[in-house]
């Protein structure tokens, strides 16, 4: 099976003539990677439900709006769905007039959280909504501060100097006393009690979100009876660092950094989905070594991100000795990614047009020796655990994921495929040097807890193979240009710019300007470990982005989690959680 | 804490001993925000291992001694970190990790806390992006040396601010009651 | 009788030991109050419910008392296995069966209980 | 090739579960390990070596006769003495940077027409150690140094000023400038964690 | 040796205290924990008249009100949870329909 | 024995105090404290009289078991609101209470005794040990009563079961 | 004048016997986190004192010199009784654990223990229960859902282990005759118990690991789930005592008795009794391999979730230990 074709991944004509039959007012975007229907608001669920139920676009993708200050109406909203039969995508485009839009939670559980992001950044109120509350800020933020005339740095009206300043001393110097407005616990527990009005059973637990075992900083609101979850909300934004309006201020180049930090544990996976994106949008194509290196070190991220999992997972569960395991691997491949890129974590390696350096003497003897080493260790990880009674007992059947959740909430990666569906975007959309790899998805048959640990460990034995493959045909290229300077939208390398003029003129120009990308709009998706990590660029011909939409894989994952909790103890919850696997950084942004 | 309170005239050498003791055992409470958190871990974990410093961690902040601030600390968190301070039994200390919670770090936004010292004093800032673990455990050091200064009752003034950092040498001799 | 003596001599001497730990720690320590410091922890957020002496149903009372009916059980068993081998070579059978029968009626409880779901953590 | 397939789930037997064979593997697996040798480095006393590439705080490079062309042609416009930075206040760094808040960089115009770098501080505590930086100067002055023991107990104490990081720089260089572009070069430390590396 | 008489005022005490508490307590737990006072009661003053009569037959029985003060407990409870679930109130006063 | 009198004043001195306190203490948890107080002092009276089994099987069952028990409904039972105790009951109740003391003492000194005194002399007691003597009591001459306890148990674990599932079904249907 | 004197050497003796518990204690601490360690193939403690040895010295200091908090919410009393009323019990134990014979030394005579009573086996059940109040009370007294929780979670975990236990160490019971420990083991001479209590000893591994909270059923303090559990709101030495008696306490003194209970307590190992190493070095190795072993359980596997470790309890561990009972009773009857 291969799908390589470049956009069979969008809606076909086929389709798209079937829909101009039922809704003439239709009016079709067409982008070389993303495909448009503008709808009218008033008909909008009407048609979604026909794309769901009648063309087979019944995944939920993503939701986000635009906000244009000087268009009437000003906000519009965007919807992607996909379609699982066909492997196609849809974009799905409409004005929100009076700055409403009707919510979709009917169709798709999934946009749930979607619509009161939407709400809490651009202040789009959505009808029908069951509790239309602030996401990612607290109830008594005065401001939406994804708008255009919302400044970057907020409203700094509070006096909040440092305690540790004293007079004689300068503490730094971009240093201003004045700050943000920061909450109050009293402002904290009106946010708890907006999500939770009124609580059902006996006592309401915070778990979260400075906890040890909630994998960052994520809060939980437990309606609990006895040790049993009745209802569960769950407030996020305690890591909401404004990346989307960051990307907005920075150019291509300069925001590659920021997706380090979204999702910090995958932050090779990130870098180079979004620099895909970025790449299809300038039309740049990267030299064949810089595809095969960043195959090789998103895998090697993906299995360093599988072990930080394993780890955090049996760490939760209880088996302390297997965290210390598995981060005894991840140092060895820390070491490896310090070794390339120069940072051990938020590596920022990739470059627009391939990477940043080539590889250095001995990189990959020392891959090849991890390749050999690694699933022995592999192995002694799962004798501890896969047929352990206690694991075993801890994972089956817990949070069981059916194919029709899968849709409903637009959940990706591993949370998807335990489910049985084949939802991988190396798969149905492969970039880099995916299409050129042997490797399986695995799948599995029940959704629980136990597939999704099985299917990890899987993966992270797919990964090997993968880089195995990659450092043997690195081997072959070590003479390759790993940069293509050649094109105009690529900053040349250090030595070219040393040594001629135009290189430095060029490399000027980019870095003041930016990449001044043709006007237009992309939507990319990459493969994260923790799923699906989209990126959807609208581009207005500036050396930034106008504005940048991350569909992120964990966000989506996690909005399950109330469901799937209801009825099950906080012991399980954290099984759950771990088994979701999200991170806060991604999840918040 | 910065060296306000200075908790009265004690005999010295009880003071030498239990300074001795808060140094070594120095428990910090894990409190992971971000990226930062991450290599916290790691430098709990076998290949650094904080423990060989005395150093575990502890879920609750009612049982430990120091905090490190790992990660951005955002607005919304920011009350809830001064209140995990608060919660915190003295004497106690603040290490603030990675330049997002030192000072803001890459993210002068509108929503991200600039400098977690704004709201609790910190006693030593870790710059990086996240810090190494060698460069976490320097920072660790550096703490022990504070609260071994303040033993002697110096004021935070005489603590000697460091030269600029060069070269990394491995120290040479262990002292045989830590350090 | 003295070892009995010699047992509350312990117990007293232990309790001093531990009641003298927590003297010493409340004269070492330092105290510096601060604004929250007795804020009940909860991961550092404002508690939904200011207190947590209220019902809390957990759900393995019934396990209690399944604990009250055995723990009697052994009661009854632990004297019976102190004498079973001087009887045993006595009247072995008697012994035997005597214990027997009253593990028996009582297994069937056990049973009952067991059918009945009252072992599980409903 | 891309197949799909399913993955196995793997069940006690009944012997497994009788005499705990489930538990004794693990156990055996733990015990084992116990014998190994430890794979820690003792911080203080033992030191990893960061790579060449390693990113950490940054230096100025000095003006020292190796200088790449380009820094020959800007340097007509500058007053630069031997041992100086080499910075040619181009602003292209804080241009390249992702956070240019960080940077304060000043200089003036001298009687002689030339300009000279009075003032050049980083704020590394706003860092990201992303690199753009460096590899946007085009006069090969501001590098990324193996220096990471920054911690300091000033909230100032994160700011660079201009010498120290031509200190840091001319350290650096002395040190390691001649070393190769290696994935590491501290063979013996690392084979703790790594075992022996067979070289090619 | 401690006369016998002396454990026998004891049980009695007990014994009061235990009928107080019963009649006074509002709260049908704390009425059962006065019960176990009772029982307690009695329980001492088997063994000490065992040590009167050297004899162990009053230990023996010591055996059999534990089992009674279990069965009690056991069955007392289980019924005061159904009527706390039934009522969510375990005040004595207004359980007033139990008197038909 | 001069011990044997100072542990019979302290722990029955004490055993009546916290008895008072089971009683009197406004707090359930509290009144619950003094009733594992009281048992432990009932169960020290036990071995001050020799009868070590009784002491041991009273802490284990009376102190743990059944105390926890009690400690477990408490924990679901939310704390009661109103007052604890009744004045008018209390005033009925001291009178009345005396009373029956005053029976009670009655009975007991002169006259509920008259029974033979048994085989199990303090010596022979020494000599084979409390337990063996309590257990071959048990065990021999009370064997029925033995055989009956267990049918008690039986009825009573069925009873508390048949009530607490029975509560449970109740609930689901509210 | 007699009697003062024996109150008087009792009380040095125990004291000793606690003030020499709690070092052992502490120094367990030390020894759990080097086995920890080299398991995870890091040395552990390594630089206080010579490799950590200092470290629980410093670790002691620093907890007793933290401030003393107890939350605004929280029952003053209670909430000090508590950690007394865990650690007082897990201590009490030690009282009626025998560490050998007595011996001759200068000329008196040594008694290795506080006191050998009649029924000190169950002596030792009813203080092993008893600080289950400890636990019960930290939490209640704290008035916080974590505690609430994990003191509830631990009262669930005892109460199905309390009574597999009291059925468990019937066997050794039946085969001595007598509940006292010193005489179990002098019972032992010959072949040890765990021939035929193969079952009991099973249980009894399950429920001493139940009882002091680790792996695979320290539900109560969970990290991941309950933060501290019962110990959250718990600081300076109120904590310290908890982890104190759970954890080192309590799983040597119950280790000490599965000693006596299956391995023969003092007595040689078989075919070694012509060393010449005394009953108390013998006892104290086993009592350490025991230890040992318990702290390898701890650091390989994974924890139940509290309902499975109760329905293990009572589904799988009682039973076992009925069945042992009859298997006992049928090998006295037919090898005496």
């Amino acid at each position: 099976m291969q799908f390589s074709q470049e956009n069979s991944l969008w809606i076909n004509q086929e389709k798209i003539s079937k829909i101009k039959e039922k809704y003439p007012s239709v009016s079709i975007e067409k982008y070389d990677n993303a495909t448009f229907l503008h709808i009218d608001k008033s008909s909008l669920i009407d048609f979604l439900t026909f794309l769901k139920e009648n063309l087979g676009f019944k995944m939920f993708i993503d939701f986000t709006c635009v906000d244009y200050p000087f268009h009437n109406p000003r906000f519009q909203g965007v919807y992607f769905l996909y379609s699982p039969e066909d492997r196609q995508r849809v974009g799905v485009k409409t004005w929100a007039t009076d700055n409403t839009l009707p919510s979709i939670t009917s169709l798709w559980k999934g946009a749930k959280w979607a619509e009161r992001e939407a709400w809490d950044m651009f202040g789009v109120k959505f009808e029908g909504h069951e509790n239309l509350v602030r996401m990612f800020l607290w109830e008594s933020y005065p401001y939406h501060p994804l708008r255009k005339d919302f400044p970057l740095e907020g409203i700094q009206d509070t006096y909040l100097p440092s305690k540790n300043l004293r007079p004689e001393e300068n503490p730094a110097h971009n240093y201003t006393p004045y700050h943000t407005y920061v909450p109050t616990l009293e402002d904290l527990e009106e946010t708890q009690k907006a999500r939770m009005p009124n609580k059902s059973s006996q006592i309401v637990l915070n778990w979260g979100p400075l906890h040890p075992g909630t994998h960052g900083t994520i809060w939980f609101l437990f309606d609990m009876e006895g040790e049993y979850v009745k209802e569960c909300d769950i407030i996020l934004g305690q890591l909401h660092r404004g990346v989307e309006k960051i990307a907005e201020s920075r150019t291509y180049t300069q925001f590659i950094p920021y997706t380090d930090r979204m999702d910090y544990i995958s932050a090779l996976c990130s870098q180079v989905a979004y620099v895909n994106a970025v790449e299809k949008l300038l039309n740049v194509e990267p030299p064949e070594k810089a595809k095969w290196i960043r195959t090789m070190l998103c895998e090697l991220q993906r299995i360093n991100s599988h072990l930080l999992w394993l780890g955090t997972y049996a760490l939760d569960l209880g088996a302390l000795t297997i965290f210390l395991y598995c981060f005894r691997e991840r140092e060895k491949i820390m070491d490896i990614i310090e070794g390339i890129s120069g940072i051990r974590l938020n590596s920022s390696y990739i470059r627009i047009g391939g990477v940043a350096k080539d590889l250095p003497e001995g990189a990959l003897d020392v891959i090849k020796h991890f390749v050999k080493d690694f699933p022995k260790k592999l192995q002694e990880y799962e004798t501890i655990l896969t047929t352990n009674r206690v694991w075993l007992k801890r994972n089956i059947n817990v949070g069981t994921i059916s194919e029709e959740d899968v849709y409903q909430y637009g959940l990706t990666g591993v949370v998807a495929r335990s489910a049985g569906v084949p939802y991988d975007i190396r798969m149905i959309q492969p970039t880099d040097a995916y299409d050129k790899v042997d490797f399986d998805v695995p799948l599995g048959k029940v959704g629980d807890c136990y597939d999704r640990y099985l299917l990890r460990v899987e993966e992270m034995k797919q990964s090997i193979k993968i880089v195995a493959q990659c450092a043997e045909k690195l081997e072959k290229m070590k003479e390759d240009k790993y940069i293509a300077t050649e094109n105009p939208y690529v900053l040349p390398t250090l030595d070219e710019v040393f040594n001629s003029i135009e290189a430095m003129v060029k490399d000027f120009n980019l870095r003041i300007y930016g990449e001044q990308a043709p006007e237009g709009e992309i939507y990319l998706s990459g493969e994260n470990p923790r799923g699906e990590l989209g990126f959807y660029i609208i581009s207005k011909g500036e050396g930034h982005p106008y504005r940048l939409r991350i569909r992120s894989g964990a966000f989506y994952n996690l909005q399950i989690f109330p469901e799937l909790i209801k009825g099950r103890t906080v012991a399980d919850a954290v099984a759950l959680l771990g088994s979701l696997d999200p991170v806060v950084g991604e999840t918040d942004r | 804490m910065a060296i306000k309170h200075n908790s009265g005239i004690i005999l010295t050498t009880v003071e030498e001993v239990l300074s001795w003791g808060r140094r070594n055992s120095l428990w910090p409470a894990s409190i992971g925000l971000a990226c930062c958190a991450i290599e916290m871990m790691h430098t709990a974990a076998s290949r650094f291992d904080t423990d060989r410093l005395g150093i575990i961690f502890r879920g609750s902040p009612r049982q430990s001694d120091v905090l490190i601030v790992a990660g951005t600390v955002v607005n919304k968190v920011a009350p809830m970190l001064k209140l995990i301070y608060d919660q915190m039994p003295d004497p106690k200390w603040v290490i603030s990790m990675g330049g997002c919670s030192s000072v803001g770090g890459p993210f002068p936004t509108y929503s991200t806390l600039q400098g977690v010292d704004r709201i609790i004093p910190v006693d030593v800032y870790v710059p990086g992006c996240p810090p190494t673990p060698q460069a976490l455990l320097w920072g660790i050091m550096q703490l022990q040396k504070k609260i071994k200064e303040k033993k002697e009752g110096k004021v935070w003034d005489e603590i000697p601010v460091r030269e600029v950092p060069t070269a990394s040498q491995p120290l040479l001799e262990k002292s045989p009651f830590g350090f | 009788m003295t070892g009995y003596f010699a047992l509350v001599l312990f117990f007293i001497a232990a309790t001093i030991v531990g009641v003298a730990l927590l003297v010493i720690n409340r004269l070492l320590a330092p105290k510096i109050p601060d604004p929250m410091e007795g804020y009940t922890y909860e991961c550092g957020v404002p508690l939904y419910d200011k207190t947590s002496h209220i019902s809390l149903e957990q759900k393995y009372y019934l396990l209690g008392l399944l604990l009250v009916l055995f723990d009697l059980e052994a009661a009854f068993v632990l004297p019976w296995a102190a004498i079973f081998k001087a009887v045993a070579q006595i009247s072995a059978g008697f012994i035997f069966f005597e214990m027997f029968i009253f593990l028996f009626i009582l297994i069937l409880g056990y049973v009952y209980a067991w059918k009945k779901g009252a072992l599980q953590w409903q | 090739m891309v197949r799909v397939k399913y993955v196995e789930r793997p069940d006690l037997t009944n012997t497994e579960r009788i005499f705990f064979i489930d538990f004794i593997k693990g156990m055996k697996i733990t015990i084992k390990n116990f014998f190994k040798k430890t794979i820690t480095t003792a911080y203080p006393f033992e030191k990893l070596t960061p790579p060449k590439r390693f990113r950490g705080a940054h230096g100025h490079r000095v003006k020292n006769g190796k200088e790449p062309p380009s820094f020959k042609v800007l340097e007509k416009f500058m007053e630069i003495n031997e041992g100086e930075s080499r910075c040619v206040a181009c602003y292209m760094c804080q241009q390249a940077c992702p956070v240019p808040e960080l940077f304060k960089i000043e200089a003036v115009q001298l009687p002689n027409g030339k300009k000279k770098v009075l003032r050049f501080d980083m704020n590394l505590m706003n860092c990201m150690y992303c690199g753009l930086c460096t590899e946007a100067c085009p006069v090969d002055c501001i590098i990324h140094t193996d220096i990471y023991e920054t911690a300091t107990y000033h909230r100032a104490g994160g700011v660079a000023h201009l010498e120290d990081l031509s200190k840091r720089a001319e350290d650096f260089d002395r040190r390691r400038f001649n070393e190769p572009d290696r994935i590491w070069i501290d063979d013996e430390e690392r084979s703790k964690l790594w075992g022996q590396i067979k070289w090619s | 040796m401690v006369p016998y008489e002396y454990y026998v005022v004891l049980s009695g005490l007990l014994m009061v205290l235990g009928l107080v508490g019963v009649i006074v307590r509002k709260n049908i737990i704390a009425m059962l924990l006065s019960t176990e006072l009772m029982l307690n009661a009695v329980n001492i003053a088997f063994v000490a008249f065992d040590m009167k009569l050297a004899d162990v037959s009053g230990q023996v029985f010591v055996f059999f009100i534990l089992t009674i003060a279990a069965a009690e407990a056991a069955v007392g409870l289980g019924l005061i949870m159904a009527i706390y679930r039934l009522r969510k109130d375990v005040d004595v006063n207004t359980l007033t329909e139990l008197k038909l | 024995m001069e011990l044997n009198n100072v542990a019979f004043w302290t722990f029955s001195s004490l055993a009546v105090l916290s008895a008072i306190g089971v009683v009197f203490f406004r707090n359930i948890i509290y009144a619950v404290l003094s009733l594992i107080s009281t048992l432990i002092m009932v169960s020290g009276l036990f071995f001050n009289m020799g009868a070590e089994l009784i002491g041991a099987l009273q802490i284990i069952i009376y102190a743990v078991a059944i105390v926890v028990f009690y400690v477990l409904v408490i924990s679901t039972v939310p704390e009661d609101k109103g007052q604890t105790v009744d004045v008018n009951y209390m005033l009925v109740s001291l009178p009345v209470g005396f009373l029956i003391f005053i029976e009670l003492a009655y009975v007991a000194l002169y006259g509920a005794w008259k029974s033979n005194t048994g085989m199990f002399t303090p010596e022979v007691v020494k000599e084979m040990g409390n337990v063996k003597a309590v257990a071959s009591m048990l065990f021999t001459k009370y064997l029925f009563p033995f055989e009956v306890a267990s049918v008690i148990l039986l009825v009573a674990m069925i009873g508390a079961i048949i009530i607490g599932r029975k509560d449970h079904v109740l609930d689901e249907e509210a | 004048m007699e009697i003062l004197g024996t109150v008087i050497g009792i009380t040095i003796k125990s004291l000793i016997f606690i003030v020499g518990m709690f070092l052992a204690a502490a120094y367990l601490t030390l020894v759990e986190r080097k086995f920890a360690g080299h398991v995870q193939q890091r040395p552990g403690p390594l630089h206080v004192g010579y490799h950590g040895l200092l470290q629980p010295i410093a670790d002691a200091l620093k907890v007793l010199t933290k401030e003393d908090l107890v939350p605004d919410n929280a029952d003053k009393f209670l909430f000090y009784l508590a950690s007394l009323l865990a650690f007082v019990p897990s201590i009490m134990i030690l009282a009626v654990v025998p560490f050998g014979e007595p011996f001759e030394i200068f000329g008196f005579t040594i008694y290795p223990y506080i006191s050998d009573v009649n029924v000190g086996l169950l002596l030792a059940l009813a203080f092993g229960s008893i600080s289950l109040y400890g636990v019960i009370f930290a939490g209640w007294a704290s008035n916080s859902k974590y505690p609430m929780i994990g003191g509830l979670r631990k009262a669930a975990v005892l109460i199905g282990y309390e009574v597999a236990l009291g059925f468990a160490i019937a066997g050794p019971i039946m085969q001595a005759g007598t509940f006292s420990l010193k005489g179990i083991v002098e019972a032992q001479q010959g072949l040890w118990f765990i021939i035929p209590n193969i079952l009991a000893f099973v249980v009894i591994i399950f429920a001493v690991l139940a009882e002091t909270g680790r792996t695979p059923f320290d539900v109560q303090e969970a990290e991941a789930e309950l933060v501290g559990g019962y110990v959250t709101e718990y600081s300076a030495m109120k904590f310290g005592l908890f982890p104190l008696a759970e954890w080192y306490i309590a799983t040597f003194v119950l280790s000490a008795i599965t000693v006596i209970l299956f391995f023969g307590g003092w007595n040689p190992l078989p075919l070694l009794g012509w060393l010449p190493i005394p009953g108390m070095v013998w006892f104290f190795l086993k009592l350490f391999a025991v230890f040992m072993f318990f702290l390898w359980v701890h650091w390989t596997l994974p924890r139940y979730r509290v309902d499975q470790i109760t329905e293990l309890a009572w589904k799988v561990m009682l039973p076992l230990a009925l069945a042992n009972i009859f298997i006992v009773a049928i090998w006295i009857m037919i090898f005496g």
